[in-house]
């Protein structure tokens, strides 16, 4: 018909493309020649025009000439236009485009239809891509539709509710009612789930909705033991579990009101107990629920034995040999460790915990790494931490930095004695100082800042030894060269010492079997040692600015000669192209010149880094209740 | 909620796209559908069904060629999501008669309907396969009796 | 100076197929190279065609069609001889399998294996002469009866011919092709232009002729002694360079061109001039835009050669917007069309002789809405074109002489031609207020 | 696509079926089941398990079939060397094999089995094959010597391999010598003991003649031992350099490069001194590397990386050709960026207009990192030639004036390095730039801004507004900007104390007192503790008058750019970093020691 392509013979030219530049071709062809069929205004070769546009779109090409065929199509009168309209203009249109206030009219005009399936397709459009505006101007039809007899209807507008109000928030109040009164129809499961799914949203985003909505939990529980008791459902079976989605929702809902409610609770309690144990654990369905059954006894005001219960059934999950399993039983556990009183439980699992650190499946490994931070304390640190640092090594570089700052942080907070920290930040930033972020340093280097004068002097030379080996890749560690060097421009004094304290002579508390005591350098060799960094082939810009500042530092330390040497390295940097780094040359040159009583004022030893604000924040990387 | 739904085939080609919030940009969209593909194409057999993704969850199951790919909220039902993934593809399966991705292929359309009649702002809006494979036969006489000779 | 591994990916980074000559990095490493593609894309860093990742394995490829030939090294190997071992793969398996694309490497994996056998061994190229490796590792499976052996030319100082080659009738054709790069500025200025010829042969000779080829060299004449007194005016070529076959020493020495060719066709040397060469086909546009509705072009074309000259297969591309439509023309001459796949028009014309000048009016629809993430992407007008019997730098055979121990005669055949080379006028700015006559 | 169903179950058991076929009593299935097994081998699956079945097939006359069989030995010998042994018999009678290729395919793929129990058993076949009359056979076996090097060297060392290579080099074909040449190298490199290849008279002499005649890749293997050669006077210097300047004729672009880094390392280490054989090969040497930047993109961009080392070294050539690096609309983005490198270092006053009309036009393009860059080089252009530094400042301002932030951003940026290479010119343009303020969002544009207006405090008006913008969200900036922020403060202190007491004594305050970052707090700690025992000094200090920056563009110190050009054409040159650091190391590690 008119020489027009069929859909069904675009696809397969598309297929027999060899090349993506065939393909690329002849899609440029057939768009130009649908572009040039629009302007035509042919209403009958629309429909088959914007079903390719579709699938041109769907294959990533540019398809935005089609919007205004779209809305086309939905102002014809065939069904069949329509339902292709509205396809259209789902995929080709989102918020950002202006065409889509075009689009209200059509859909007001549809959700008023006696069609319900007209009906259907316009809610099922707003539903998916309402803009506040819309969501607005179309709000008091949804509510009416809400009400409509045809279940078909009712069903999409409490899901086309459920996005008016996360668009718009004030709208909510007009909706409250009539999505209460959704949870009358007992018998039909597609009412009771989405309303069921749009009281979940109310409640969530409303704290009156939320207490209001309590009446209804007697109502929630007995559809709830409906299901699992007396009702079987062909139509609502799967694998022999009655309506999953159904209970899982429900269980959902109950878990907002019951949350830091105990007369809620109390009302739940059985119900729970009675899906906890009944529930088919073999099958994936089952699990689904149980696992939704966990949460919620875990954070409402739940029995004690009903906790029990719901730890033993997380426990179950830990040794399933089903990955998926094991993968929610370790982000479950990771949201309700903090709820748990007695952490013993869970301690229990610790080993299968430190297996799955070591599991090739990235999901695995990130939770159980999670968990194992949440799991951290003063007992257990030292041999976590150790199957931490091993992981660090092998980790992606994303992860690098999260497990860094988190064994950080960790390691400050449980640490046995400072010492410790001391050596396992080192660690850290041998293995992970590329990757680490600006607070480990700053975090270090306040611990060494605030440590006894001994230790300072231990970690300067301790840095100072690990960069002087010049191992492979260490030139590569930025941050491990930031610590060392402030390190050596605050403590050089001490580093040209002899140790102040013999017991910590040795290198690494936890490298045994390493006697190496570190050497006592020379003032040379440590202008030596800065001077090979500033000229190393791996030096960042930053590394130098660190250098410079070490550098005129060390000038008051150190003798005429070394002295010397230190300025003439600094002089260098007058005309550098960098800006900072040449106003510190600048700046350092000048200030040597200066009396030597103004410059021992100031570059005297900074002032220890006390922690800023007290009680930061901690930030495990765990929100807090995400529930 | 369902954030997005995607059919990748297992040389990548992208079957079905369909989103579900507006938080993103076209070009952003085809980054994540780029990114989301080649992390579940790199996932081996025997790990879990689920992947982090900036704050996402994916969750996606293989079908024969394709992945049947969805992006839920962090807080989601993982498992539950599985069901729905399923669901989904027996409903396919149901309409078509032993589906498979040559059929979703050629009638993509068809594909999209499905979905909307299971999934409204990515939340599942029909228990019963049933009542979708019905509402689906509906339409479709509806739209057969007024169609074209092209098709 | 060697390549550890060679692969041959898809674009998602598939291996199709690989050769590790050397073992000394795990074949998995192969895994690290599409992140660091996609890595790049996802910064939009820039992405060269050498690429390495942290624990220091280097993987250099080259892009054709939907594949990457891709070589993996730790050491710090010699680039260029790799990037250009892999261009040769190309060309010997395009030989092989006519295109080189993943069907043709699934369809023909025991042929590549058993050329990347003989092309490189633990990383070092070996035999990489199409030809040659033709004659004894062949697509059609050997049967026991006579056994294949490395033709003597695999391992001779004259690896590109074999020996024992006979013809009825012995002939040589030489192409004088030379190419003209053009680069102009949108006002018009002329930013760069050049010469790039080339003398391509196709030789029918038997035996081991030697062949002694004189030019019209401006250096020769020189260096000979000889007063360009001869008819024909000297050229100065700047960089000339030879197939493997011709004896560069004797060409340093006296700029005698001297060689044993290989049988069949080839390219014996290359020249370049970057002298001002005078635009051959110049071309003048004038773009105004309607408020997005529509687009007009008015296109002028003019050859800037002598009038018994005549361009054949004219054919002028100007670009447009990615979603124009409605395209409509009128020109004086030739024939003029949208190709949507380039995004321009094309306007060709079959026959342009020299001093002529004609004109194509174009009119365009544009889309009321507009793409929000269109990047405005401003590819220059190019021009192709081929003139015969015609040099632009005036070069002239003088003789090819041939000389075969059986004494036979052989005749030389010259043909002369000057085409476009990379061709390229830039855009000028769309006007957007004064009209254009209508079409 | 085959029409598989989504409920449909894999079947199992293809290698149970392999298995069966392999030892079917046809040949011709066997043939095909070996096929089968390398194609399965080829996308990856485990078809290890099949190592016994294959081997039985690889006494065969079938080369097509023994070449697959050997593929499969190469593939798996190193995950069942103990099997490996049972297929070591048939190894050796085929180094016997009458013909010429079998022999040669023997001991080809015998070295690449990188098994260590075979390697006693590949000595006798190996001594063999490089006194084969074959020089086929003696071109593979020369490899050879190096693969087992790698395997064990002191097993090749004791054997005498490394003597015959020596002698190789003398062979009358120069397909072996070039092959040779490169073993030996190999061998050399990787070895703790250096002079395992030592180059006399002669065997230079030898080198010389193979050049002539040797493939593309014998030529480079050549030139490479060439280049690393320290002639014994000046006289033999330029001996090679006359035999080797021919090459620069060659169509292989390596061979070229090869050639040139000959000449470059020669002039480098002042072997070559005599300014008459200088200027003859610089002339010479241009027209090739001008040729380079029309090859195989990939090639020009290893080209221009290496031009761009060359002229740090040797200005004088290429002065001619800018034009040749102008960018074309169809170059892919890496050799774009490469060539504005080599624009930037042969602008002078001459083409400096037409440069600037160059990025101007570039400026308009849509890669955003080529734009970027582009802006980047108009400033370079400015602080490289002084007379141009006008006509550079008006084209960035006429970029600033286009609005598109990533443009002005980089516009600002470096414009901050032309007011420091031209102090006190060009201050006009300061209120044309602190216009932009709010509009920036990348820390280096905004600690440029910062700069600026702080260093010429006196001359802004409202520099106190402008920088308590800054300051308001001082925390939230990342360090560049904060520590920028920190000093502009303190020179607008010191400039108009009236101004920004509040000021400072904020910013040093919130820096000292609750900043983390102990670099941001040393450096306010130091301005702090200056101004409070010594405000003039501090004035003498922090007002100090800064010199000019840097107007050579260098890309490379001069002791790295020594080193890499001894580089030329290998990957050290193309990444601009030491053989040392990307692992390039020689000596790789062996796999037994």
């Amino acid at each position: 018909k008119l020489g027009v392509m069929r859909l069904k013979d675009l696809i397969k030219a598309v297929r027999n493309c060899k090349t993506a530049a065939d393909e690329r071709a002849v899609i440029a062809k057939e768009s130009a020649f649908i572009r040039t069929q629009f302007k035509e205004e042919n209403n009958d070769t629309r429909h088959i025009n914007v079903s390719k546009l579709l699938y041109i779109f769907m294959l990533g090409y540019p398809a935005h000439f089609g919007q205004i065929e779209c809305l086309k199509l939905v102002a014809s009168n065939k069904f069949s236009d329509k339902r292709l309209g509205y396809l259209g203009i789902m995929l080709l249109l989102d918020e950002n485009q202006e065409v889509l206030t075009l689009v209200t009219n059509s859909l007001k005009n549809d959700l008023n239809h006696s069609n319900m399936f007209n009906v259907g397709l316009a809610l099922c459009t707003l539903g998916n891509i309402s803009s506040i505006e819309m969501a607005r101007d179309l709000s008091s039809e949804v509510e009416k539709l809400l009400g409509n007899t045809n279940t078909y209807i009712r069903k999409k507008a409490a899901l086309c509710a459920l996005r008016i109000i996360r668009k718009v928030p004030d709208l909510m109040e007009n909706y409250v009612e009539r999505a209460n009164k959704l949870l009358n129809e007992e018998k039909n499961h597609a009412i009771l789930l989405t309303g069921t799914s749009l009281l979940t949203e109310m409640c969530q985003m409303d704290k009156n909705v939320l207490n209001d909505t309590r009446k209804n939990v007697p109502r929630l529980v007995r559809i709830l033991r409906n299901l699992i008791t007396n009702n079987f459902s062909a139509e609502h079976d799967v694998n022999g579990v009655a309506d999953p989605f159904l209970q899982v929702q429900i269980l959902r809902l109950l878990r907002l009101l019951g949350h830091n409610n105990v007369e809620a609770s109390d009302l739940m309690n059985d119900v729970l107990a009675q899906v906890a144990t009944n529930t088919d654990n073999s099958k994936n369905v089952g699990n689904s629920i149980l696992y939704e059954t966990v949460l919620t006894i875990m954070n409402i005001e739940s029995e004690k034995s009903l906790q029990v219960m719901a730890i033993n059934i997380l426990g179950r999950f830990l040794s399933n040999r089903d990955n998926n399993i094991k993968y929610v039983a370790l982000t479950t556990l990771c949201q309700v460790a903090s709820i748990l009183t007695d952490s013993s439980s869970l301690q229990r699992h610790s080993s299968t915990i430190i297996d799955c650190i070591k599991d090739t499946d990235i999901s695995i490994r990130k939770r159980a790494i999670d968990l194992a931070f949440i799991l951290m304390n003063r007992q257990n640190i030292r041999v976590l931490a150790r199957e931490l640092l091993v992981s660090l090594e092998t980790t992606t570089n994303e992860e690098k930095a999260k497990i860094s700052r988190r064994l950080c942080e960790c390691a400050n907070r449980y640490k046995p004695n400072k010492r410790w920290e001391i050596d396992t930040v080192c660690r850290v930033l041998k293995i992970a100082g590329g990757y680490v972020e600006q607070d480990v340093i700053n975090n270090f280097i306040r611990l060494v800042s605030t440590s006894s004068t001994e230790l300072q002097q231990y970690a300067t030379s301790k840095l100072y030894n690990i960069l002087c080996k010049r191992e492979d890749n260490i030139e590569c560690q930025e941050g491990l060269q930031l610590a060392t060097i402030w390190c050596i421009g605050e403590y050089c004094d001490l580093l040209l010492q002899s140790p102040l304290d013999d017991s910590l002579a040795n290198a690494d508390e936890d490298e045994n079997n390493t006697t190496v005591t570190n050497e006592i350098p020379t003032e040379n060799e440590v202008v030596d040692l800065l001077e090979h960094l500033l000229e190393g082939s791996s030096v960042t810009n930053k590394i130098k600015q660190y250098i410079i500042i070490a550098l005129i530092k060390l000038t008051n330390k150190l003798d005429p000669g070394s002295r010397g040497r230190a300025i003439s390295l600094i002089t260098k940097y007058k005309t550098n192209i960098n800006l900072e780094l040449q106003q510190r040359a600048v700046e350092f040159t000048s200030l040597d010149t200066l009396s030597d009583d103004i410059r021992s004022v100031v570059l005297d030893r900074m002032p220890a880094l006390e922690n800023i604000k007290e009680n930061r924040k901690q930030n495990l990387g765990v929100s807090e209740s995400s529930l | 909620m369902i954030n997005f739904m995607l059919l990748v085939s297992r040389q990548g080609k992208v079957r079905l796209t369909k989103w579900f919030n507006s938080n993103w940009t076209t070009k952003e969209r085809s980054k994540i559908v780029k990114e989301v593909s080649s992390l579940v194409l790199s996932r081996r057999t025997k790990m879990c069904n689920v992947i982090e993704y900036k704050e996402l969850k994916i969750v996606y199951r293989r079908y024969a060629s394709l992945f049947f790919i969805a992006g839920i909220d962090a807080n989601d039902n993982e498992l539950l999501c599985l069901e729905i993934i399923h669901r989904y593809v027996e409903v396919l399966d149901r309409y078509f008669g032993n589906v498979c991705e040559l059929d979703l292929i050629f009638n993509f359309n068809k594909a999209y309907y499905i979905l909307d009649e299971l999934l409204i702002a990515g939340e599942l809006q029909e228990p019963s396969k049933k009542a979708v494979l019905r509402v689906i036969a509906q339409q479709d006489s509806l739209a057969e009796g007024e169609e074209y000779s092209v098709q | 100076m060697v390549a550890s591994a060679i692969f041959i990916l898809d674009l998602k980074g598939k291996v199709l197929i690989s050769r590790n000559y050397r073992g000394d990095i795990p074949i998995r490493k192969i895994e690290k190279f599409m992140p660091l593609v996609l890595a790049a894309e996802e910064e939009e860093q820039t992405l060269s065609p050498i690429l390495s990742t942290e624990d220091g394995v280097n993987f250099l490829y080259v892009k054709h069609n939907n594949l990457y030939l891709l070589a993996m090294t730790k050491k710090n190997s010699n680039a260029v001889t790799i990037l250009l071992f892999l261009h040769k793969l190309i060309e010997v398996f395009k030989e092989y399998f006519k295109v080189l694309e993943e069907e043709s490497i699934r369809d023909n994996f025991v042929i590549i294996y058993e050329l990347l056998d003989e092309m490189m061994d633990f990383g070092y190229p070996q035999t990489t002469e199409s030809k040659i490796l033709q004659e004894y590792i062949t697509q059609e499976s050997h049967q026991m009866e006579v056994q294949v052996r490395p033709p003597i030319a695999v391992t001779n100082a004259v690896s590109w011919r074999s020996e024992g080659i006979k013809y009825r009738k012995n002939e040589v054709f030489l192409d004088v092709i030379e190419s003209v790069n053009l680069l102009v500025n949108s006002n018009g200025n002329v930013l760069r232009s050049e010469i790039l010829g080339a003398i391509k042969m196709k030789c029918f000779l038997s035996g081991m002729p030697e062949l002694r080829l004189g030019l019209n060299d401006k250096v020769m004449f020189e260096t000979a002694g000889k007063t360009t007194s001869s008819k024909s005016k000297a050229i100065e070529m700047e960089d000339v360079k030879f197939h493997q076959c011709v004896r560069l020493s004797r060409f340093e020495n006296n700029r005698t061109i001297s060689f044993i060719p290989p049988d069949g066709e080839f390219e014996l040397m290359s020249y370049r001039l970057s002298t001002q060469v005078k635009p051959l086909i110049w071309t003048e546009v004038i773009v105004q835009t309607h408020s997005g509705s529509r687009i007009e072009y008015q296109i002028k074309a003019k050859a800037q050669f002598k009038r018994r000259s005549t361009a054949n297969n004219v054919t002028i591309t100007v670009p447009v917007p990615e979603d124009a439509d409605t395209p409509k023309f009128k020109c004086s001459m030739g024939s003029a069309s949208y190709a949507p796949e380039k995004s321009a028009i094309v306007w060709t014309i079959k026959q342009f002789q020299g001093g002529k000048e004609f004109i194509l009016r174009a009119h365009f629809g544009l889309p009321s809405v507009k793409n929000e993430d269109e990047n405005q992407k401003k590819p220059p007008i190019s021009v192709k074109f081929e003139i015969p019997y015609f040099t632009t730098s005036g070069i002239q055979v003088r003789y090819l002489k041939v000389v075969e121990k059986s004494g036979y005669q052989a005749f030389p055949w010259v043909r002369y031609i000057t085409q476009n080379g990379d061709y390229h006028l830039r855009m000028p700015e769309s006007v957007k207020t004064a009209k254009l006559s209508t079409i | 696509l085959r029409r598989q169903n989504f409920f449909s179950t894999a079947k199992k058991g293809e290698n149970f079926e392999l298995k069966a076929d392999l030892n079917s009593e046809y040949k011709e299935r066997r043939k095909d089941t070996v096929k089968r097994v390398i194609a399965n081998m080829t996308i990856g699956k485990d078809v290890s398990g099949l190592f016994a079945d294959v081997v039985k097939n690889m006494q065969t006359d079938d080369i097509e079939l023994k070449k697959l069989v050997y593929l499969y030995l190469i593939n798996y010998a190193k995950s069942q060397p103990e099997l490996v042994i049972l297929a070591v018999n048939t190894f050796v009678k085929d180094t016997d094999d009458p013909n010429p290729l079998i022999r040669a395919l023997a001991i080809r793929t015998m070295g690449c089995l990188r098994v260590e129990e075979i390697t006693n058993y590949l000595c006798e076949p190996l001594r063999k094959c490089l006194r084969d009359d074959n020089p086929y056979v003696r071109k593979t076996a020369a490899i050879c010597v190096a693969k087992l090097y790698d395997l064990n060297p002191q097993l090749t060392v004791d054997n005498g391999f490394v003597s015959t290579l020596q002698e190789m080099i003398s062979d009358s074909n120069p397909v072996v010598v070039a092959n040779a040449v490169a073993a030996l190298s190999e061998i050399n490199d990787s070895s703790s003991q250096k002079g395992l290849f030592n180059i006399n008279n002669n065997i230079l002499a030898k080198l010389l003649a193979a050049l002539n005649e040797s493939t593309e890749w014998g030529q480079i293997c050549i030139l490479t031992t060439l280049a690393d050669y320290v002639p014994v006077d000046e006289k033999e210097a330029e001996t090679i350099v006359e035999r080797v300047i021919p090459r620069l004729q060659h169509a292989n672009a390596s061979v070229v490069l090869s050639a040139v880094k000959v000449f470059m390392v020669y002039m480098n280490n002042n072997y070559i001194t005599s300014e008459k054989t200088i200027q003859t090969i610089v002339k010479k040497m241009t027209p090739p590397l001008v040729t380079l930047v029309s090859d195989h993109s990939e090639i020009q961009y290893v080209a221009l990386r290496n031009i761009n080392l060359i002229l740090q070294k040797r200005n004088d050539i290429l002065n001619q050709e800018i034009r040749v690096f102008f960018c074309k609309y169809n170059d892919p983005p890496y050799v774009k960026l490469e060539k504005l490198e080599v624009m930037i270092q042969l602008c002078n006053e001459k083409n400096i207009d037409q440069v600037l009309s160059e990025f101007k036009e570039y400026c308009n393009e849509v890669d955003v990192d080529f734009v970027r860059r582009s802006v980047r080089a108009i400033g370079r252009c400015a602080i490289k030639l002084e007379s141009a530094a006008e006509r550079c400042v008006n084209v960035l301002l006429e970029l600033i004036s286009s609005h598109i932030n990533y443009v002005l951003q980089e516009a600002i940026v470096v414009m901050k390095d032309i007011f420091r290479k031209y102090p006190h010119s060009y201050e006009g343009v300061i209120v044309n730039l602190c216009k932009n303020l709010e509009s920036l969002d990348e820390p280096e544009a905004k600690a440029s801004l910062i700069w600026i207006i702080g260093e010429y405090a006196e001359k802004i008006d409202n520099a106190n507004e402008l920088l308590e913008f800054f300051l308001e969200n001082f925390k939230e900036e990342s360090s560049m900007v904060q520590l920028q922020l920190i000093t502009a403060i303190v020179k607008l202190f010191l400039k108009k104390p009236s101004q920004a007491q509040d000021s400072v004594q904020k910013i040093l305050q919130t820096a000292t007192q609750s900043c983390d970052n102990p670099d941001i707090r040393d450096r306010a700690y130091i301005y702090w503790r200056l101004l409070s025992t010594n405000p003039q000094a501090t004035k003498a200090v922090v007002l100090a008058e800064k010199p000019p920056i840097e107007s050579r563009t260098k890309i490379v110190s001069d002791s790295l750019l020594d080193e890499l050009i001894s580089n030329i054409g290998t990957l050290a040159s193309v990444y601009y970093k030491p053989a040392s650091l990307f692992g390039g190391r020689t000596g790789d590690t062996k796999i037994f020691s």
